[in-house]
Order: structure tokens, then sequence, then C-alpha cells
């Protein structure tokens, strides 16, 4: 059962091959030194504006995963004309998403009714220990800087 | 080029010899006896000798797990169900119902080889018993483990573990602000 | 200093220190090219961490780093037979370097029966490799141990009926006595003498099965089942961690810089190049013609796959015997006609 | 002496080796759970005569993460995140059957631009799936290089994925009714469409061509290299109709000479509009199941080619109510997933989420054909076999 043919024209197209890989140029980004451009869409961390949520727990209820953990209260908020009687708001005390949990399926930033979620490509935010992946409300909010304008579309 | 279903639906009764066919949707569906399930199933071999899988529906009225079905006038019972088809892309289902308290269907794995891993599963999932199945053992679960999980009356446990995560000192929302609808987690409602 | 030159022990001490720095130098060198060529060869970069932009410090890292890991010897492994193996291996392969000229005069023994000693030497890694196999009580090492065993025993003969084509175009077995003879006019074109090395003068077929039994000896793909990650793990390295698996690993590397070292002589004209003082420019010629077969070696391993044991041995037992059988014919009937 | 014959002596060879030499005793080789080359947990316990293998009983479950009982207690729109993880090498291509059922127990229609974006990010994953497969098998037989060049070029159709989704591996943008219509369900979000970004009509074309030189780079370094062939032909033969018996679907039933291909014969989706053709192999080995994923790969392009250019302008998705209720009903919808037919029983009785949910996944079928298959086989060529065989562990233990 000894190879039939002269083991001639396979391997040798195989060897002009990698020889002519080897004096291409590479096709790798050197990660730590230089940082590759991630689509405007990607989906790295869920970002928070906290102005814009009325705590209604939808994104909470919608989570598959029920990794996003809601606190919030109603206070009385001065009224907007004067004269007019002061308006209770709900104001969030807590927002975490359990990022050791969530698995990135954006249900909560599609069922969010007041704009307050929002996708950012940042990904950088591994963490030695599993419990400091419960990134809290500030935590979310920085995010918010790093959110991008949305891609042009095609025609 | 594949028959329209309701046809195939027609003639796979005819030959496995059985008046009850349906083929709503588009899924060609034969209603089988208990005793006619083997024969069904090799008089249809030849014609259709792909075998595409086998499992089983746990009709039953208190659930510990999701909704209850809709209408209660239903028997309760185990649906087991088969799909073969033909490389031509004709495929029907056979379905037959075996009672909950002795739940026991001979095994078509020497008629099907494919069947075997599929009837283990279904045995080990709904705890119903194949004759005539080469070994019926666990497939997924671990030896030890005891009770049948895709029963309806199996519960969830991670859901009854932990609560669920948005818990609400807040009063409900005043139905007049911003007209959200509340799409509530299916528990809840229930 | 001339004390030290004459004394016998001394020369002797001074020679084998030498050989005990320049191989695993050479070695570190070696796994440093096939890193970066391997990586190249992918489009990608190879080590460009350890030691400034281009990673040359990634050799000494691995092995620093693999000498502090623990030295684990598994519970039930036969203890004496484990530890030794690694350093049965490595001394096998050391031994090599004795007869290899990389000067005239730069040779630490010229045995007369040179090329005989190399390969006898060369195959008592096959007993390290035996031992390790076995005394690592684990079933893939066992089972990685004895593929070893029958590789390398089925091309030890086309290996040396390889050699035998050589010496009888030379008619002698010591090293140096190769080299001088392919130093030789092979023939003459007007007045000028045409020296040719034994590649070119009819030992194709020859240096063709050298090579690839060399590969094999190695357990260099496509001959790399003994250490067949993808089936048995790490063969019979399974087991093996810290400063042992570094012999092992060095071991591999010395072995290629030895045998390509044994190739370069006895086909490539070892340190000897017409027109170039061989006294002086000696190991560089050398040096050169064993990079050539390295990155030959390399080039291979990361183009093909593997073979599976019994083709492995088929290939041996019906192509290369036979063939080298009739190269020796070839050679010995050429040799008498002219 | 015909590959089959071989595989014929292959089987006595155990039995006539048993008998002549001294009687070993067989030893029990366990292959896996942590294996390297067993594509995920799978535990082959294997009585091994020296290093042929008499009989094995491959253990899976290892995986088993209840996919179907997950299901009953979630709602359509959560299940559709779920199920694109079941094979996660394939991730858009899991959902589509799943969707169509859906949406024909709804009884809605997906508009045209939805369902050719269905399409071209199916193929994708199909491309994405196979280069995976032609890299991966050959590094199971020693060859590490075409692992490099395959996924240099999976990268490019990866970074389109993720351009226009936002994930590379689980796009998550199949909606109920069509696809991810805007970014949100609030006021600015909603204006955020989720169309097709700017340029990614011409970047497609662009990484086809690249994907094809891929093809042609895998043709030179693996198809035509003798010692590929050596290791793979006649190796692990699968007759057709073992195959059809045993449920085997996808290229590996293709491989055996059986042209079923269910983008023929079912329309989930568009592709009656486009003409491609279905590669099969005549014997069914591992060198045939590795030649017809390459030239699966090569008509995927031409077909994401075609796509590009008859895809009609319009919306995204049709009108779906907030809360999503399907009727009473039963459907079995299948798709020809990379790894084979991937199917759904969904049984709905009017609630928010499924009654009960059958995923028929194609590599548990394919992979319940292994004991017969490696019968008499030998240990690094059933390692070639498990390779060629091409499925992943989340598939099979769902």
């Amino acid at each position: 059962m000894a190879s039939r043919t002269i083991p001639g024209s396979g391997l040798v197209k195989g060897l002009r091959l990698t020889l002519k890989t080897l004096f291409t140029k590479t096709s790798t980004v050197h990660y730590p030194l230089e940082k590759e451009v991630l689509a405007p869409r990607a989906r790295g961390v869920i970002a928070l504006d906290i102005e814009a949520c009325t705590v209604c727990m939808l994104c909470a209820r919608e989570c598959p995963d029920w990794c996003i953990y809601i606190e919030g209260h109603k206070e009385m908020q001065p009224p907007k004309k004067e004269g007019g009687r002061p308006r209770s708001r709900a104001t969030l005390d807590r927002f975490d998403i359990d990022y050791a949990l969530c698995m990135y399926c954006g249900i909560c930033v599609e069922v969010c009714p007041f704009d307050a979620l929002f996708w950012s490509p940042e990904h950088e935010y591994s963490e030695m220990s599993i419990t400091s992946l419960l990134h809290d409300m500030e935590r979310l909010g920085v995010w918010l800087e790093t959110v991008p304008d949305p891609p042009a579309l095609e025609s | 080029m594949t028959t329209n279903p309701s046809e195939l639906a027609e003639r796979v009764a005819g030959v496995v010899g059985s008046d009850r066919f349906t083929s709503d949707h588009g899924t060609a569906k034969v209603y089988v006896d208990v005793s006619s399930w083997v024969a069904a199933h090799q008089s249809l071999a030849s014609d259709m000798p792909f075998f595409s899988w086998l499992s089983a529906i746990d009709w039953a009225a208190e659930v510990a797990v999701g909704e209850p079905p809709e209408s209660d006038e239903f028997e309760q019972r185990y649906e087991i169900l088969s799909c073969v088809g033909s490389p031509d892309g004709r495929m029907v289902v056979l379905s037959t119902d075996i009672s909950k308290d002795q739940a026991s269907i001979p095994s078509i794995a020497d008629v099907f080889g494919g069947a075997n891993w599929h009837e283990r599963e279904a045995a080990e999932m709904f705890g119903i018993e194949f004759i005539g199945h080469p070994n019926l053992t666990h497939l997924y679960l671990p030896d030890a483990f005891e009770g049948h999980p895709l029963r309806k009356t199996f519960p969830l446990l991670s859901r009854e573990v932990k609560p669920w995560p948005g818990t609400v000192d807040v009063e409900d929302m005043p139905e007049g602000s911003a007209g959200t609808p509340s799409t509530e987690n299916p528990e809840d409602a229930g | 200093m001339s004390a030290i030159l004459d004394n016998f022990w001394a020369l002797l001490g001074l020679k084998v220190l030498l050989i005990a720095l320049v191989v695993p130098g050479v070695s570190l060198v070696i796994i440093f090219a096939e890193l970066k060529i391997s990586a190249h060869m992918q489009s990608r970069v190879g080590p460009y961490f350890a030691g400034g932009r281009y990673g040359w410090a990634q050799p000494l890292a691995d092995g620093l780093k693999f000498m502090q890991k623990e030295d684990l010897v598994p519970r039930d492994a036969d203890r004496p037979v484990f530890k030794i193996a690694p350093m049965v291996v490595l001394a096998g392969t050391m031994a090599v370097f004795v007869i290899v000229p990389f000067s005239p005069s730069l040779v630490v023994r010229n045995l007369d029966l040179g090329i005989f000693y190399a390969l006898a030497a060369g195959s008592i890694g096959t007993v390290g490799v035996l031992m390790a196999g076995w005394s690592s009580a684990n079933k893939y090492s066992l089972m990685g141990g004895l593929r070893a065993a029958a590789q390398l025993i089925a091309y030890e003969l086309p290996l040396v009926l390889a050699v035998v084509g050589v010496v009888i175009a030379a008619g002698t077995m010591s090293m140096v006595g190769i080299v001088e003879a392919q130093a030789e006019p092979f023939f003459h074109l007007g007045d000028t003498a045409i020296r040719l090395p034994y590649l070119l003068q009819g030992q194709f077929v020859g240096f063709a099965i050298f090579v690839i039994a060399m590969l094999a000896e190695l357990s260099r793909t496509p001959f790399d089942m003994p250490i067949a990650e993808s089936e048995l793990v790490m063969g019979y390295l399974t087991e093996y961690s810290g400063i042992r698996f570094t012999m092992f690993f060095l071991g591999e590397y010395a072995g290629m810089f030895a045998m390509s070292a044994v190739a370069s002589t006895l086909f490539l004209g070892g340190y000897y190049f017409p027109g170039l003082d061989s006294s002086t420019f000696g190991p560089i010629i050398l040096m050169t013609k064993v990079g050539l077969l390295v990155f030959v070696m390399i080039w291979f391993r990361w183009t093909f796959p593997r073979f599976r044991e019994d083709q492995l041995q088929s290939i041996a037992w019906r192509w290369l015997v036979p063939l080298s059988l009739v190269n020796i014919a070839i050679t010995a009937t050429l040799k008498v006609v002219f | 002496m015909t590959t089959a014959d071989r595989q014929l002596l292959s089987r006595y060879h155990s039995e006539v080796q048993v008998s002549v030499e001294l009687q070993t005793p067989e030893m029990i080789l366990n292959l896996g759970p942590q294996h390297p080359s067993t594509h995920g947990v799978l535990r082959l316990v294997a009585r091994v005569d020296g290093e042929v293998i008499t009989e094995v009983e491959p253990v899976v479950g290892y995986m088993h993460r209840g996919y179907e009982k997950l299901a009953e207690v979630r709602t359509y729109p959560q299940i559709t995140a779920l199920v694109n993880r079941i094979d996660w090498v394939s991730g858009f291509a899991n959902e589509i059957p799943f969707m169509v059922a859906t949406e024909r127990l709804m009884g809605i229609e997906p508009p045209a631009r939805a369902q050719y974006i269905r399409l071209i990010l199916t193929e994708m994953a199909r491309i994405s799936s196979h280069l995976l497969f032609l890299s991966s098998f050959p590094l199971e037989l020693g060859a590490a290089t075409p692992l490099m060049y395959a996924l240099r070029e999976r990268e490019r159709v990866l970074d389109l994925i993720e351009g226009l989704t936002g994930g590379r591996f689980h796009p998550n943008f199949n909606r109920i009714g069509g696809v991810k219509p805007a970014a949100g369900a609030g006021s600015t979000q909603k204006k955020v469409v989720q169309d097709l970004p700017k340029g990614f009509l011409d970047q497609t074309r662009e990484a086809m061509v690249q994907v094809r030189s891929v093809c042609d780079e895998m043709v030179e370094l693996v198809l035509g290299n003798e010692i590929f062939q050596e290791r793979t032909r006649g190796v692990g033969i699968i007759p057709a109709d073992k195959a059809l018996a045993f449920g085997v679907t996808g290229p590996n039933l293709r491989a055996s000479g059986v042209s079923f291909d269910l983008r023929k014969t079912d329309n989930y989706l568009p592709y009656s509009d486009l003409e491609f053709s279905v590669p099969t192999g005549d014997n069914g080995d591992g060198f045939d199941r590795y030649s017809v994923r390459l030239e699966e790969v090569v008509q995927a392009t031409h077909i994401v080619d075609q796509a590009t250019d008859l895809i009609p302008a319009g919306d995204l998705q049709t009108k779906v109510p907030r809360i999503i209720k399907v009727p009473r009903g039963e459907i079995y919808v299948r798709a020809e997933n990379p790894k084979g037919e991937m199917g759904y029983y969904v049984v709905s009785e009017g609630g928010r989420g499924p009654y009960r949910l059958k995923i028929r996944s194609a590599s548990f079928s394919n992979l319940s054909i292994l004991p017969w298959l490696l019968k008499g086989q030998l240990l690094p060529d059933v390692i070639a076999i498990l390779g060629s065989l091409d499925f992943v562990l989340g598939d099979v233990d769902r």
C-alpha cells in the first residue's frame, strides 16, 4: 500500500505555497501595539444613560439570562411650570449588569422604550475576579462616551 | 417537484393503513395506532429510507414549567413522534399516543439504525420504555440521575433557586406614562 | 597555554566543554528559527515580545520557564527508568558530535570509523525513547513509545544503507577523509578541475533516502507519529515536565543539528567549498549547509500532514531499503569501472 | 484493490490479527473527554487491540444544556437569542428554521429584503463553518499551516457579519417577521435603522474573491497532497444506505453519493431564485467529505455574489404585535445547516412560549453512526474519521 504515484506534484505545490507565504507580508495585527478599528455596531459592552432610565424594569424582565439587577424609588420632582403640582418621578438606586452571565444578545437595548441603553464596541474590561464583572451604574455610565455614532447606510 | 404535503399524508396513510392524517402548515402528519407502530415503519422503510428523528411530547394538565395547554378537553398522554423522509425531499411525521401509566412502545431501532440514540434520549427524558431496544441506558444524563427532565411535572430548578432579579419597590407604572405595555415574563403572569 | 593543548585529557575536556556550549547554543538558534520561519510561513509574526522587538530571547524564555516548572514523576511510574530516559536520548545525540568535522583540525576526535560510530551513537536515542514510553505508566505514552521504537528501527536500515553509497565512493569511513575525497577534482574541463560534492557526483538517490530517513529518525513531520499531538496528546512526552521535558525538547533540536551536520559532511562537502580556505572558513561553510538542511526540515514540517503508522513502515521496507540497495550496487559498479 | 475491499479487509483485519498473534489482553482506551481532537467534550470508550479498535462506545452528554427544557420557560423572542448557540460554529444558520416555523404558525411572511439578508448571512455562516472544518481537519492529520490560511480569510467574513449585525458568531439579528429593524424601541434608537452599512455589498464581493482564492490554496496545500490523500482515501467509508438509515445528513451524506440538499427541496429561503450546484462525492470516505465541503464553500460564494446583486429594497420586518403570541398548531421546518439538516418541531398552545420544542440537530445523527463506523479501524484512522465527520458537541448534546 505504498504511495502509488511518486509523491511529486502534490507535495511540491504545497511546498511552493508555504515558501511564497514566507515572503509575503503577515496578515496579523500586533494586538497590544496596534489596535483594530471595530465596526460601529460591534456589541462590546452596554452603556447606560442614567437620566433617561425611568426604572420601568422592561430590560430586566426581557433578559433571557436574568442578569440585570435594578432597584429604584419614587421622588418628587419640582413642577415644570411654576404653580404646577410636583410630579413624582422614578429614579435609579441600583442598575447592575452582570457581564459574567450576560450573553450579549441585545434584547435589553432593543426593548428599552426610553433610549437609556446603548451598545459600545469597548471590549477590554476583563477582570481578575469574576465578581468584579458586575458593572454598577457609574461604570455603565462611563461607557456612554465610547458609544460611536451609527454607520452610514447602503443606498 | 416534491408532492404537496396533503397528498403525501394521504398516500402514506394509505400505505400505513391508518385514516387520521393532517397536513397543516405544510407538515404531513399521520396518526398511527401503537400496535402497528413497527409495521408502519417497516412498510415505509423501502420508499422513505431516510430516518430523520424520533421524540415525544408530554401532554399534561398541570405543568411545573411554562403554561398548560389552552384547551382542557385533551387526554393526558405521551405522544411519540418519528419523522422519516426520502432524499428527494418528501418527509412525513408519524405520531402515536401511549397512556401515561404504562408508557411502553416497541422499538424501531432494528428497522432504522439511527433510531437507537433517539429512543435512548426519549427514554431517559420522558421515562418511556422502548421494548426490544439493544441498550436502553442513559445517553445524556449521568447514571445516578433520577427523574425524567422533559416531563412537564419536572420543575426547572434554576428558576426556583434564583428569584427574578428585577426586585421592584417602585409601584407599577402609571398607565398614562409613555404607554409601555409590560411584556410580563411568563412565570409572573402564570 | 601549550601545556593545556598537548595534555590529552585537558584537550579532551576543553573540546567536550566546547561541544557542550556550541550544541545547545545552536539548538536555541534553530528553535528560534523554527518559531520565526513557521510563523511567517503561516502569515503570522511569531514571537516578538521576548527580548526587545524581534523576540530573539523566546527560546531562552521557554527554557527558563521549563526549568522552574515542577518536575513531576507520575506516582506509579518506573522512577529510575523515567528519570534516566531523557539523559539517554540527549547523550545519544551529543555523542554524534565527536566525529563532526567543523574544519580539518577542528574535530573532537577524527576516528577512522567516523560515520560508523556516528550512526551507532545516533541509535542510542531509540532506547531512551522506549524507556520514556514504558516508564510513564500511561497508555498514550506506551503507544507513543512503541510507535517510536518501531519507526526508529525501521528507518535505521535505510539510513545506514544510504551512507554505504558514500563510503564506497569515498573509500574511507573517516569524516575528514570523506570531505577530502569530495575535495579531489571529479573531472577536468580544459585545465580547470571541477570539484563536486557527492550530491552532484550521482548520489541523489542516496541523499534523498538519507534525508527521508533522517526525518524519520528525528520523528519530524511527515513522520512524527510518536508525538502525534492530535492522537497521542504528546506521545511518550506526555508525562514529562520541567527540566526533563527541556532535555527532550533540546535533544530533538540538537538531533536536527547533528543529523544535518552529518548529512552535509557526507553529501554536501562538509567544511570544504572550492575556492575558500577550509581551515579558516570551514565552520562557516558547514553551518550554512546545516542551516540549509534545517530550513528544509522546518519547511517540510509546516507543509505536510503525517503518515499513518503502517504507511510509514511500508515506505521504509518497500521503497527505501530496495532503493538504497540499488544505489549501493550502482555506486559500486561505477567505482569499479572508472 | 478497491476502497470497498479495503474497508471490508480492515473489518476482518482485526479478527484475523487477534487469532494469529499471541493473545494480548485487549486494552480499554479512553479517548476524551479531554482529548485534543474530539471537537469538544466527547468521550470514546474504545476496546483496543494493539492499535486496532475492536469496539467503541461514544459517551455524550457532557455539553447537555437542556435546550428543549429551557425553551419551555421562554418567550419566542428570547428563544431566538438562545437558539444560535446550539451549533456555535455556524451561529446564524441555526436560527433560520425556528424563525420560519414561528412565522408560518403566525401566518406572516417576512419582506423580500429581510429574506435576502437572511440568505446572505446563512451562506456566510456556512462559509465560516466550512472554512473552520477545511482547516481543522488537516490539523488532525498533522498539517498546521492550512489552519492559518483558512482562518485568515474567515476573519474577513466574520468582520462583514460583525459590521452588519454587531456580533461575529452570535449575530442575534433575526426577529420574528424579518430582520432586526432598528437599534431599539426608544424614540431616537428607532431611527437608527439596522440596514446594510455603507459599502457592505462591495466588501462582500471582495471577500468572496478572497475566499475563493483560499479555496484554491486549500486544493494546492491539502487536496493535492499525496500524504493527505493516503491518509483519507478509503478511510471511514459510509455507504449511502447506512447513511440514510442513521439519519446522516449534509456534506457527510452528499459525500456518500446521495445528492440531498434541503436548499433545493424545501423553500424556507429564496434559494429558488439563485442557481447553484450541489456537489456530491462517490465513495463517502474522508477525502470525499473534504472535497465536497471545499466545493460547497465555492458554491456558497457564488450564491452570496448572486444574492448581493438581486437584493431588493424594502423594509426589514413586517408588522408584528409587541407581545408575540403564536396561535395553536404544530409545524416541523428544517433547513440546510452547514453540518446537515437542522429542524425544529414547534408545538404551540397559543401561549407566549412554545408548549414543546423538539430540536433536530445534524451532528447528533452524524455521530450516531460512530459505533458502526469505527469498528476495526486503526487508532490514527479513528482521529481522521472523527475529524472528517465535522461535528460540534453543542450540536450533539443540545
